[in-house]
């Protein structure tokens, strides 16, 4: 078949029926350990003994890696970042949520509930999981006084001291960071939403990061090698995630969200229209949501759990402070990832917005 | 060759130079695998044996490991069957498009991997319709392994000609027994040469097998990729590496032992 | 001395080994050449044609056609939107030349110093030492990949090995992935050569030096002509695995973009088959423009 | 009687080249046939023929009376001894000698036993375990011997099986064969351009030229009637006298050769000749030592020039005799009219 | 005179193996010198040595009365024509024959012109744009030479240079090499296991036999004076008498030898014997038909084995003699008494 539409199922179930005895989940690396990888780090396994569903997980490196592999139909539930929910959607992958059916999902921040990147016309197509936000690193020995602003990464002043050592996250989606700070400093774009750009707007953000682009020294998309970038020095400044400056062992790195706010991801888990196993990855979607499964796994990667529950569950008791989980004000000021697509998302109508490959094809470009 | 001494003494020098040269990365691997210090930062900021232990108790990467023998032993069993059968097409016999299928043979190596990769994912999934698994990788693997089989069958036939043959079949042996007795145990070393290569091709592939990998098939190579992205993993992926380096030697000394022995039958 | 004049003493035979075995099989196929040419060439030619041939074509139409930029779906019809995109668009010119440069200088690095190490391991190495040699030459191959590209980032690293230990340092960036990428093919280039230095009979040296022949004019003259089949089977696998590379790039590659991250990017990430697919034809042109020129040379022929 | 090997009318081209050209052959049962012949002249091919390797272009091969002309070599009842032996490198000896008995089926003691046996004959009895490679090129001749005769053909082809073996060795290889050949009654087709090799062995010698037979006798026949100058010259050197020398000399136009030994020399003398014999005064032009003989070139008073052969008869003086004036003697009876159709 | 070439105690070890050991020799300056021995003898090491391939243990080499026991190859004014002649097989013919040329800057139009010239001293004029694999062994071994002649070297070495060629074409060969050695003037050191074709070319042949010189001398010295079985086993084929027969024969207690060629065979008589010579009583085992004559092997009625070459002198009868009473005779003179050293 040439991926005919004649097995998806768009719909949400009415309820639940029995178990499959087999669940198959396609998500980032750490979002599903069973402890082959460290013993440890196990949270399948009592959802496996728990349900009788056995997991078998896939792991995927990027968004569009991850929308390839989604596309095959051979994954029940999906862990999608916003720069990919909405793109399973529209191509029929993803079936509406039933959240009744997800008792876990009251707990759940209000914030993150129903939002833009996992509702469309109403309809919920997932549960959300972690979150994160895409703060600006630095060492601060390069800098007189910590930077507050993305002026840090974007303004050729700032930038020409630390010539070759600046870094960016490797990906089209990274345009929006340009945006959020065009949106912040040159109010006579008119940029709303740095997820929704006219093609002026679009221009206007990749001559930015063409103008960054000279003084960059690596774009990153694996955060060890951040990591390591920041440890020896080969990097000073750059996008990062809160996980990361904790794992960097070099006293002078810090992170700050920058007074413009920052882009942000939150994931969701949703549900594939040609799931095989319904009823398992619904129970998947309730247990990844449950407190203890929750704090386990947001930890383990390095983000924000999703409900207060979660956090009293989580080892280190300063985690939700760290990652500054549930905390309102801070969210206000973060633009989670969404799929740029030409019917402008701020809702403008006279003009037609840019999609995700037009910026893949400027990203192509800015990199040269 | 009559080489002066010094230009003796500089080529060995040059030789066990680039070794050394060879051989230092692998030795920050090593080092790697007991720095303190997760992200593998130069130099070690202190012991540990905790990424062996956690090695050790890595079930992923055992049946990762597993998964890639698998792998590569099926797909150089296909690449050793198919290749032979080719080498001695091309190499007993003339035929119309002889040339054409040459080329055909090399191509899979010789195209880059992004693109068959990405040409295979297409085949399968949009053409014949098959799910990723475990075997589209095999099938995949297989493909572009052919060729190190092939290229060392057809030398070795180039050298053997053919009067071993006639002369099996001289004794009254037919075509299939002259093949079994004769040509097969001939081509031995050449095949436990192309294999090796093939095998060795396919274990650490990860380009095409990023794309052609199902769900749930993890080869070694994959699990390393995704190791990589995962917290507190990538030293873990040094220590695996340091033991496939140290059990590697085994197989590729005994296969090297073995090769030369029977060439020195020849 | 005429006709044997004493009657021969035929030792009595037994009946079995005498006279010819029935083989039914065995004689048509030797009656019929084509039947066993058909019967060798059929599977290996299915799977080629099946698996691989079959695939590229495909491939070849997906560039004709695009995407529905909303549903992400294929939209079947031809177009040639996307080679206009490839030819106008000055990037993917800069691309393909920068990742054919990075190719070649692979290939030339590697050549350079394959050559003098298969020449010591096939014709100064004493045998015991050339089998050490060769598995020594082995033996990196099985360290993944990964885990190699991964340790020249830390050798390249600011303050890494590199630096650490006083030698310059060139950092991320189109040098740190030539080095990594001769480093991680070195060992496949060195093979052939030295299987076809290893065919090269020694009285030809010898006979070169006899004659007048220094060292070095020796290897200019003798050596290396011969040994053009090797360096191009050698060359033809540095070539094609550094062009199709996308992952050394990433890791050591700071800044840089090659084919193979455009191909990913817009297969993979933008999902953009299409274009993916018109990116990959560039490739797949210098290529075979490559292999047809090696062909007339009649290098091939010894791959 | 059936002859062992019976050739009509065989032809076989390779592309353009004619490689046998029309041979008609009847080589007997236990005969001892030689064929000998200049590089490139169709003899390899006329055994790959009655061997099956080859498919005949025109004509017919029959074995023992049955036309096997489109029968493969695994059916035919004669077996060959390549020139490079082909011995299976990967076999033991006993293993290389057994193969024909194993791929027939026979079981593994009786072929060990067979096999073994053979090795005896070739005086190879305790080589068995070996490899082909541990063996002197002697020894290896020998085991290929060993593997064709195991399975008691009625017909054994040879391809010039002592070719690459040194004069020594070769020597007492080509007496082994013959006896070996006599004891077992085996028809020996023998391939060999060495002329000495054929003369000593053979019942029987055919004279190849571009895949053609140029003549077909008995050695004493080849060598003392050549009907040829073709012949003359190739087995054995000879002295040719065309035909204007032969009237001057001899009173017949025609064509005539005449071996070496033949001549007789003696000091000069000016004695009339007698009516069977001729002589001619001459002049020593270089004497080339043989060790059992002298190679004499001369040039006779009226130009000829001619080769004799001193034999080593009494200790030689070492003088070098070159210019020394002699009388060359020779019988009437001893020069062979050669056939006039002889060029070359 | 200076010799061309001399080797002082030269010595040559392989691992354990003393594959030269210990080698006095003098090869004078346009001397065409063979070394004679059976495989593994060391001949071609000490070639090597000589050329520069292999570095001496111990010992010295002089080239022209310079040492050059250290020096490369490419230093030494001495040319080889290896056995598989080496030629090169991505370069034409006529390239082939410029290489030692080209390496010392000769000009192109020169050195082809050159190259032409030694082309056509053999007889390859013609053959200058093919490649050697075109061309059958005669002709490849012609270009070896003439590769080597065209830098008109002191010293040519030659190692076995007729080895693969045939019988008729070897023959031929051997003229064109002497005549060659002659006309340039130039040293020859030839290796072989061919004896007779030592003896046939050599002014000198030295005999090895395991890394030493048994026995140096002229053809005729080497032929009819061996001074040990070794030797006289070597060269030619001989009838040894051991001490005993010799004893009960001549009355001499001390191994003796007795060339083929020396003895006579008459019909059975029993004339007493003159004193000069010995007459045995003997029968015919075997005659062989040679062409130029027979070989004869016999049984004295005191059951020595001895063996006979009765030349051909006149038409020879063709029946069968085995089984013939004859008297062998042979000369006391023609019997060489032996060193009683000599062992094997
Ligand atoms: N497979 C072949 N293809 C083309 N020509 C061939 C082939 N085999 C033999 N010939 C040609 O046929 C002719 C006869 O060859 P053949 O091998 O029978 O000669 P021969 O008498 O055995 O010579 P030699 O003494 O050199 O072995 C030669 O001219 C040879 O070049
Ligand atoms: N490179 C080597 N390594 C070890 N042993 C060697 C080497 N070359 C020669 N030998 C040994 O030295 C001895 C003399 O060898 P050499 O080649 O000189 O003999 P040869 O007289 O030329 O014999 P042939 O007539 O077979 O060519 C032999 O025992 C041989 O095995
Ligand atoms: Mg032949
Ligand atoms: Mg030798």
């Amino acid at each position: 078949g040439c991926g005919e539409d004649d097995d998806k199922e768009t719909e949400a179930v009415e309820k639940l029926g029995d178990p499959e005895g087999e669940v198959s989940i396609l998500a980032w690396p750490g979002y599903v350990e069973d402890g082959s990888n460290d013993p440890k780090v196990d949270w399948v396994t009592p959802f496996e003994e728990e349900t009788g569903c056995q997991v078998t997980s896939k792991v995927y490196g990027t968004s569009d890696e991850a929308l390839n592999l989604a596309k095959s139909g051979e994954y029940d539930v999906i862990a999608a970042s916003g720069d990919l929910s909405l793109r399973l959607i529209a191509s029929d992958e993803a079936q509406e949520i039933n959240t009744d059916l997800v008792p876990n999902y009251a707990n759940v921040y209000d914030f993150l509930k129903d939002t833009e990147w996992n509702t469309v016309d109403g309809k919920n197509y997932g549960v959300p999981h972690g979150y994160g936000a895409n703060l600006l690193m630095f060492d601060k020995k390069r800098f007189d006084k910590a930077p507050t602003s993305w002026g840090a990464v974007f303004e050729e002043e700032q930038l020409k001291p630390n010539k070759g050592k600046v870094t960016a996250y490797d990906s089209p989606i990274y345009i929006a960071d340009a945006a959020l700070y065009l949106m912040k400093t040159q109010p006579d774009l008119g940029i709303e939403n740095p997820y929704a750009l006219d093609q002026e707007q679009l221009d206007a953000a990749v001559d930015l990061l063409k103008t960054q682009r000279a003084y960059v020294g690596e774009y990153w998309s694996d955060y060890l090698k951040e990591i390591q970038a920041f440890e020896t020095g080969d990097s000073v400044v750059g996008t990062t995630w809160q996980v990361i400056k904790n794992n960097v062992k070099n006293p002078d790195v810090e992170v700050v969200l920058p007074d413009e706010g920052a882009t942000a991801w939150n994931d969701t888990w949703m549900l594939s229209s040609q799931a095989k196993s319904p009823n398992c990855a619904y129970a998947w979607m309730d247990y990844i949501l449950s407190p203890e499964a929750n704090a386990q796994a947001t930890e383990y990667f390095g983000e924000a759990p999703n409900s207060p529950q979660a956090c009293d569950k989580t080892t280190d008791p300063k985690h939700c402070e760290t990652f500054h989980a549930g905390d309102e004000a801070y969210a206000e000021r973060l633009w989670f990832w969404r799929t740029p697509v030409k019917e402008c998302l701020d809702g403008r109508t006279d003009v037609e917005c840019t999609d995700y490959a037009a910026w893949t094809q400027a990203w192509t470009e800015i990199k040269g | 060759m009559n080489l002066s001494a010094p230009a003796r003494r500089l080529l060995a020098a040059l030789t066990f130079g680039v070794l050394a040269l060879v051989y230092l990365p692998l030795l920050v691997v090593v080092a790697n695998s007991v720095n303190a210090n997760q992200s593998m930062t130069w130099p070690p900021s202190g012991l540990t044996l905790e990424w062996w232990r956690r090695a050790a108790d890595s079930s992923g990467a055992r049946e990762a490991l597993l998964t890639s023998l698998q792998v590569a032993a099926v797909a150089t069993c296909i690449a050793l069957v198919l290749g032979t059968l080719l080498a001695l097409a091309l190499q007993r016999y003339s035929f119309f498009g002889k040339h054409t299928v040459n080329l055909l043979v090399i191509l899979p190596i010789a195209l880059p991997g992004v693109v068959t990769g990405i040409a295979l994912n297409n085949g399968f999934r949009a053409i014949m319709g098959v799910d990723l698994s475990l075997w589209t990788i095999v099938v995949a693997h297989a493909t572009f392994c052919i060729v190190t089989v092939f290229n060392n069958v057809q030398a070795r036939l180039r050298r053997l000609g053919t009067s071993l043959e006639e002369a099996s079949a001289d004794l009254g042996a037919g075509v299939g027994t002259t093949f079994r007795l004769i040509t097969l145990p001939q081509l031995r070393s050449a095949l436990l040469a192309g294999g090796m290569l093939a095998f060795a091709l396919s274990f650490d592939e990860i380009i095409v097998t990023t794309f052609t990998a199902g769900g749930g098939a993890t080869t070694l190579p994959i699990w390393i990729l995704n190791n990589m992205f995962r917290p507190n993993q990538a030293p873990v992926v040094n220590v695996v590496a340091v033991v496939l380096i140290v059990f590697s030697i085994v197989p590729v000394w005994l296969a090297q032992r073995l090769s030369s022995d029977l060439d020195a039958v020849r | 001395m005429s006709a044997p004049s004493t009657a021969p003493t035929r030792a009595p035979a037994p009946a079995e080994v005498r006279g010819p075995v029935a083989r039914p099989a065995s004689r048509l196929l030797h009656r019929w050449v084509w039947l066993r040419l058909v019967l060798l060439l059929s599977a290996p030619l299915a799977w080629m044609v099946l698996v691989y041939v079959v695939a590229l074509t495909a491939l070849l139409i997906t560039a004709l056609w695009s995407v529905n930029s909303l549903t992400s779906e294929i939209d079947r019809t031809w177009t040639l939107e996307n080679f206009r995109t490839l030819v106008e668009n000055e990037v993917y010119r800069n691309v393909t030349l920068r990742t054919v440069g990075v190719a070649l200088a692979v290939t030339v690095i590697d050549v350079t110093i394959a050559l003098p190490i298969a020449f010591y391991m096939a014709k100064v190495a004493s045998p015991r030492m050339r089998r050490i040699l060769v598995v020594a030459v082995l033996t990196p191959l099985w360290a993944s990949y990964l885990v190699k590209v991964f340790a020249w980032r830390v050798v390249l690293s600011e303050g890494g090995l590199l630096e650490w230990s006083g030698i310059a340092n060139p950092g991320y960036g189109l040098g740190a992935v030539v080095i990594a990428q001769s480093y991680i093919w070195l060992p496949y280039v060195i093979l052939p050569i030295f299987a076809a230095l290893d065919r090269v009979p020694d009285s030809l040296l010898e006979a070169a030096g006899d004659l007048g022949a220094p060292a070095g004019m020796v290897i200019r003259t003798i050596v290396l002509p011969l040994l053009v089949p090797g360096i191009v089977a050698g060359a033809i696998f540095s070539f094609s695995l550094t062009m199709g590379d996308y992952i050394t790039v990433n890791i050591v590659g700071g800044t840089s973009q090659m084919l193979g991250n455009l191909v990913f990017l817009n297969a993979g990430a933008a999902n953009n088959l299409p274009l993916a697919a018109a990116i990959a034809m560039i490739p797949i042109v210098v290529m075979i423009v490559l292999l047809t020129a090696i062909r007339r040379t009649g290098a091939l022929e010894n791959l | 009687m059936v002859p062992a090997i019976r050739l009509r009318g065989l032809v076989k081209h390779f592309a353009e080249v004619a490689a046998v050209d029309g041979i008609d052959l009847d080589i007997a049962d236990g005969e001892f046939f030689s064929m000998l012949g200049p590089s490139g002249s169709g003899k390899t091919t006329v055994l790959r023929l009655i061997a099956g390797f080859e498919t005949a272009t025109a004509g017919t091969v029959e074995l023992g009376g049955t036309d096997v002309t489109a029968a493969a070599p695994f059916e035919r009842d004669v077996h060959t001894v390549f020139q490079d032996y082909a011995l299976f490198p990967h076999m033991s000896v006993l293993d290389n000698v057994a193969y024909g008995l194993r791929v027939r089926g026979t079981g593994r003691t009786e072929r060990r036993a067979r096999a073994q046996e053979a090795l005896e004959t070739v005086r190879l009895g305790g080589f068995g375990t070996r490899r082909p490679h541990q063996l002197s090129g002697g020894q290896r001749q020998r085991v290929a011997l060993a593997r064709a005769i195991v399975l008691r053909p009625r017909v054994l082809l040879l391809d010039e099986p002592l070719g690459a073996l040194d004069l020594k060795l070769r020597e007492q290889m080509q007496v082994e064969l013959k006896q070996l050949q006599r004891d077992l009654g085996i028809t020996f087709v023998f391939v060999t351009h060495d002329q000495e090799e054929a003369l000593t062995l053979s019942d029987r010698i055919a004279v190849f030229d571009t895949g053609r037979v140029r003549q077909l006798g008995t050695p004493q026949e080849i060598y003392e009637q050549p009907t040829s100058a073709y012949v003359a010259g190739f087995v054995g050197t000879t002295n040719l006298l065309d035909a204007d020398t032969s009237e001057r000399l001899l009173g017949v136009r025609a064509e005539h050769a005449l071996r070496p030994e033949r001549l007789r020399l003696t000091p000069a003398d000016h004695a009339p000749a007698r009516p069977d014999e001729v002589r001619l005064p001459a002049v020593v032009v270089e004497r080339i030592y043989l060790g059992t003989g002298n190679r004499v070139h001369l040039r006779t008073d009226d130009g000829l020039d001619l080769v004799a052969l001193e034999q080593a008869t009494g200790s030689l003086d070492e003088a070098d005799h070159r210019g020394e004036h002699v009388t060359v003697r020779f019988a009437r009876a001893d020069v062979v009219r050669l056939n006039t159709d002889g060029e070359s």
